[in-house]
């Protein structure tokens, strides 16, 4: 496994076999007439989740650096500016303590706003105003109102970028009380995740895993399926329980697959929302595998991994057959782009990690 | 572009009427000499409350204290000269304004007691937000609502356009987020006033540390309309604010005051400034002190004993008033950890607020 | 237990009983004549530290705010200013971002400059440059120079301040690559550990426990005894193994003691380093105790604990008898400070969780 | 305040000997003909390196190109007038000061293909730092290297105190870090010039959303010395920043200096400016070429087409040899990961760059 030969597998699992919708529902769960399944990108996803978040209350504002004109570096805003106007869509100076401290100005005016970080290694000058302000706005003001912001960040590698631009920064927020944090892996759930947030009363940091915003993927546009808040087992599998968010859910279900050629079942939690951690379909799984591989690219020690590991350990410590394995990006900065293959996870890593649990 | 602070009342308390002040007069000349008289009767009071809290936390009441000794005329001023529909943001120190915008003291005792992070609804208590301790984050705050007002559509009436005053103190304006707030503010043209406390002092760090040039030029730096007054001066603080804030609303964009002023006492109960500063210059400042220049200018205009009197009665009445309640206080309940760490329900709080109960009740009658 | 009663809890164990100096040891470690044994507050012992350091080399600086003629708020620079002049000892502006950016750019100097944060909770807005530009730089510059920076942060809660002055903010940094985290327990160790972390090459955030400032302990003036990031077991005990570190350590004694008392027997390790973080004596003692309770101050989601507890579960699986459990502030800011004592762990609460691991 | 940009030579190439440039002719006076030449060299070369890498990345070569394509006057001017002895702090985007300073271009080139962060020792290469990514950063760590040199001790020979010479652009100017630069290098007097190149954009928000108020001003409120010239004229860079530093080393602070340009290119290479910016005002820039104009100057004063011819050669031959270069660069080994993390060894990144190792071997041949 070298840096060239992995590069390959980036684009290996276009849209993973994730059944979006109930079996047992009907229509949309508003109770409107239907509008059917689209095959959308991930980007496009959430630009249609944004129009809707816009249409449906004017008080949603965009917030952001090229969000406008230009539609966004990674064109998720397009469009919305001629549609909204700039108002509502705004192409802000370039300052990103300054976009979240005047979007928690906006929040009290009672505004919803909606700040989009160009990249995650930029969200790190806006770290005071994100966990020292926004996080704390509710608890300071004893609720006598809603702090209802939205920090929509691209994260994450595998686009073969320069320094400060493939980053997993979670963690930070994660351990952060007063925030939320949710990671949509399929363009389906970019769709409701994305307007769940805006539409909720909490900040809520929305991790958008960059490398899955080409890939295409049915979104069902009549019913989320799941809430904001909840995990998913997204493969079913008998032997290992694999969790993972983000662009590592599509890893991570070609690792069951390939574990599969190998007879081993592994079954696949996507995670989707970081905090809250929703534990009960993870330790449904666990404690049927008895065994569980953590997987993320964010550097490993104290990470959502190691929560997770931990409190997995913690709770089904009866079931477990081995310890909870993790498989993160190593504990070093991120490294440059033609090493991104290396530091990541992949399929291998992740089978050699089940494999090692397995041999418990 | 270096002129003399703006001053319309000497240091012993005559009003100047000079051709500078040509602007700011007819301001001040609008006033009832119930208003005048009000100027003072705030200064007063809040300077009584500001003892009596000191005396608090000496005895073990408070946590701290953040007195605000000194800096009666530039906060009595310029929180008169917001309308009522105006929007205010302190930093931490504005005991005067927060009365003036009818937040009951008490809130800022039970803050520094310990019970709260502040907890008042700034729309129930004439839009005074909350204090905030991270120096400078408050004036992106303000901006942002600024930005949000002018959203919200230009309007065209002063009697009721809304506007933005927020404060912070000359060490805040190294912070950057103080100078992203006017980069914001000038780009956006927010109906916003920029109010600094120039007290020449960040805690022990004179305020040359921070700039060596006037600070009030910083904002043209940044495009913004600025001006230096005399902040001991409380008809100067209140005029240039009034007028500020006027210019400001309906959309012509935001304006930056610099008052010179002193904080007379410790930066907080837990300062001891005779490590760091003269006792000379203490001195000087003591000698231009708001209250006593302020009470000269309406003695020589017929203010009466009885009305001074009155004003002290009314002051020791808060004072006696602020002690009664402040031991009175409870302490709040343990669970209490736990509220509005969100607004929506959160699983990891109620099983952690759960957790507490059942834990407090396991050692039975003591919890 | 109500807050009031808490409260009296703070002052019980000022100089908790630990043995500083290797009993099979002579003289000090660079062989000069003996300075003995002093009985010193922590402040005073950082205090002596940095002075220590200061006069061993002319490129050593400490910046920050308020820590020249004031001599900083809890008085650990006291007199320096005085003793160094204004160009070693630096009262800076006000921004605690450029506190930590102009460091970085002395160090590239040649300065080994070691910066004060005021109050844990007035970090952030240097976030950016710790995280991004102090950790990344020796990476970024392939090591063609070092960044001896130190960040002193006096951290966590028992003092009763408000909101921002009692934070525990170490996970954001161990989660760092780039960074090392310390914090000392006692003022033996606060002395050399400064020393240790000035003298070191790389990027140290030292995390002073600020309530532990002044109570009294022993300083041996002649020999650290332990490196800079080994952990140490405190206390012996055969039952349990309790871990923390900075002010914890001291409520761990006194927990130790309280159990003792109920005739159980336990063990506790002053974790000292918490990135990287020695595993020697804590799986040493987790595979003789078979139970292990790790505790802190911080919120519990994603944190150091949360690190501990994975690790040990993973690398002590065979001999653990009961779940790692762990003891931590809540997940909420902290809290107003009439209820800190609420908050912040107690004696009674890793009691609680000895019990239950007990029972297991 | 508002005077015009200093420009010493027209658009079409003449020499502007004016009254208001009487303080600058004379420092371009002192420049020899060899000099003059030596400029156009300068931005001729990298203009023709800037277009090579750009096919190099279209051609999946490079991940990333950042074109400085417009902006060579301002870069080599600024570059050519810093000292031996200073220290330069670049954005992203200073090719040709990279050049100058000695960095060779390969450097450039491989970090934006990926193969590293940057890595050069700025020691080593003309005391060039590192390429900074993250917005307006750098300018800190230029400004802690000012205070380090003047803490240091004062100089008093020009020829070798040093100077520290940051660059950043108009976006940059909103950042806080970049106010916190102004502040810190007022408050030290460091002996630094802050270098801005107003091209005009940051990515696609014109410099209009970042401030009102020319960007030159800025600087005057934190106090410190500013100036604004036409950054497409390489005279003017040349000769105020020369100055500048000059000025500013041996101890009497800071100065600022804003150069007018235009970024001719796309952003980088992911951009597209046809989706924000008119073509009107693209021709009007190529009007304005930097290139064009000091080879009109240079052609007036009797420079041959054999220099011209010359200079052509030497940047067919950069960008001959960058692109076989290039192309026959190698992947990094794998545990490059792992070096260089920390300074002094570390148990994490032993274990990991092990675990690498024996997990690499497991592939057998294959890794
Ligand atoms: C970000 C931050 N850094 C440091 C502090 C600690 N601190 C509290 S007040 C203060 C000085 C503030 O000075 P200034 O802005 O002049 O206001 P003043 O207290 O004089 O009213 C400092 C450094 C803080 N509260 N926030
Ligand atoms: C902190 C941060 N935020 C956002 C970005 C993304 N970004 C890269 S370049 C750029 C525009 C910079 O504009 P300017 O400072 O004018 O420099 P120019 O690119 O025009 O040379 C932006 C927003 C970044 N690199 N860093
Ligand atoms: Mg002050
Ligand atoms: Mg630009």
């Amino acid at each position: 496994m070298t840096p060239e030969n992995q590069a390959g597998g980036l684009g290996t699992s276009a849209s993973p076999a994730i059944d979006l919708r109930d079996p047992a529902s009907g229509g949309p769960e508003d109770g409107s007439s239907p509008r059917g399944v689209q095959t959308l990108t991930m980007a496009r996803a959430l630009n249609e989740g944004l129009r809707a978040a816009l249409g449906a209350d004017d008080r949603v504002l965009l917030m952001g650096e090229d969000i406008g004109t230009l539609g966004g570096v990674f064109r998720v805003t397009e469009g919305l500016k001629a549609e909204f106007g700039d108002r509502r869509v705004l192409d802000t100076p370039l300052a990103e303590s300054g976009l979240v401290g005047t979007a928690i100005g906006l929040a009290m005016r009672g505004f919803r706003p909606v700040v989009e970080i160009q990249f995650d290694g930029f969200v790190y000058p806006a770290f005071d105003q994100i966990t020292s302000q926004l996080a704390k706005q509710t608890y300071r003001h004893a609720g006598s109102q809603a702090f209802p912001v939205v920090i929509r960040i691209p994260y994450g590698g595998h686009i073969g970028a320069v320094e400060h631009h493939q980053e997993s920064p979670e963690a930070y927020f994660a351990h952060t009380p007063g925030l939320r944090v949710v990671s949509p892996a399929t363009p389906h759930d970019a769709y409701w995740m994305i307007q769940e947030a805006i539409a909720g009363n909490d900040p809520v940091v929305f991790l958008e895993p960059k490398s899955r915003y080409w890939p295409k993927g049915e979104v069902d546009l009549d019913r989320a399926g799941a809430g904001l808040h909840e995990s998913r087992i997204v493969r079913r599998g008998a032997d290992v329980t694999l969790i993972g968010h983000g662009a590592m859910v599509a890893t991570l279900l070609d690792a069951a697959e390939l574990a599969e050629q190998e007879g081993t079942s592994a079954e696949v939690v996507d995670l989707r929302s970081l905090s809250p951690i929703d534990y009960g379909p993870i330790l449904d799984s666990v404690r049927r595998t008895g065994r569980a591989v953590v997987v993320q690219e964010a550097p490993q020690r104290v990470s959502v991994g190691s929560e997770i590991a931990a409190t997995i350990a913690e709770r089904a410590f009866y079931s477990l057959q081995s310890p909870v394995l993790r498989v993160s990006g190593y504990d070093t900065p991120f490294p440059p782009a033609k090493l991104e293959g290396v530091y990541l996870p992949d399929a291998d890593r992740i089978l050699e990690a089940v494999d090692r649990a397995l041999a418990y | 572009m270096a002129s003399d602070p703006i001053r319309l009342l000497s240091p012993s308390g005559e009003l100047i009427e000079s051709e500078a002040n040509a602007a700011w007069l007819p301001v001040v000349a609008e006033l009832s000499e119930a208003q005048l008289m009000d100027f003072h009767r705030q200064m007063a009071v809040i300077r009584r409350f500001d003892v009596e809290a000191g005396n608090l936390q000496r005895q073990g009441q408070l946590a701290l204290w953040i007195p605000s000794l000194g800096q009666e005329a530039a906060q009595v001023g310029s929180g008169i000269a917001a309308r009522p529909q105006d929007h205010v943001f302190p930093a931490y120190r504005e005991h005067a304004v927060a009365r003036i915008r009818g937040v009951d003291p008490m809130r800022i005792i039970e803050l520094l007691r310990g019970l709260d992070h502040g907890g008042w609804d700034p729309k129930a208590h004439g839009n005074f937000h909350l204090y905030t301790l991270v120096i400078g984050s408050q004036t992106l705050h303000a901006t942002g609502y600024a930005m949000g007002i002018a959203f919200d559509g230009p309007g065209g009436d002063p009697e009721r356009d809304e506007a933005v005053l927020v404060y912070f103190g000359d060490g805040a304006t190294s912070q950057g987020d103080v100078s992203e707030s006017l980069v914001f503010a000038a780009s956006y043209q927010t109906p916003q006033v920029f109010f600094l406390q120039n007290n020449h002092w960040a805690i022990s760090v004179p305020v040359s540390t921070q700039s060596r040039t006037p600070l009030y030029r910083r904002a043209l730096g940044f495009g913004i309309p600025s001006i230096q007054i005399d902040g001991n001066d409380v008809l100067a603080a209140y005029a240039v604010t009034r007028t500020a804030l006027d210019e400001a609303r309906g959309g012509k964009g935001p304006r930056f005051v610099e008052a010179l002023t002193y904080r007379m006492g410790a930066h907080t109960s837990s300062d001891d400034p005779s490590k760091y500063r003269d006792e000379a210059e203490l001195e000087h400042w003591i000698a231009h002190d708001p209250i006593v220049r302020f009470e000269a200018f309406l003695r020589a205009r017929g203010a009466s004993d009885a009305f001074f009197a009155e004003v002290h009665e009314e002051a020791e009445e808060l004072a006696a008033d602020v002690r009664r309640r402040t031991v009175a206080l409870v302490p709040p309940p343990v669970t209490k950890i736990f509220d509005h760490v969100y607004t929506d329900p959160h699983p990891d709080i109620e099983e952690q607020r759960a957790w507490l109960l059942a834990y407090e009740a396991s050692f039975g009658g003591q919890a």
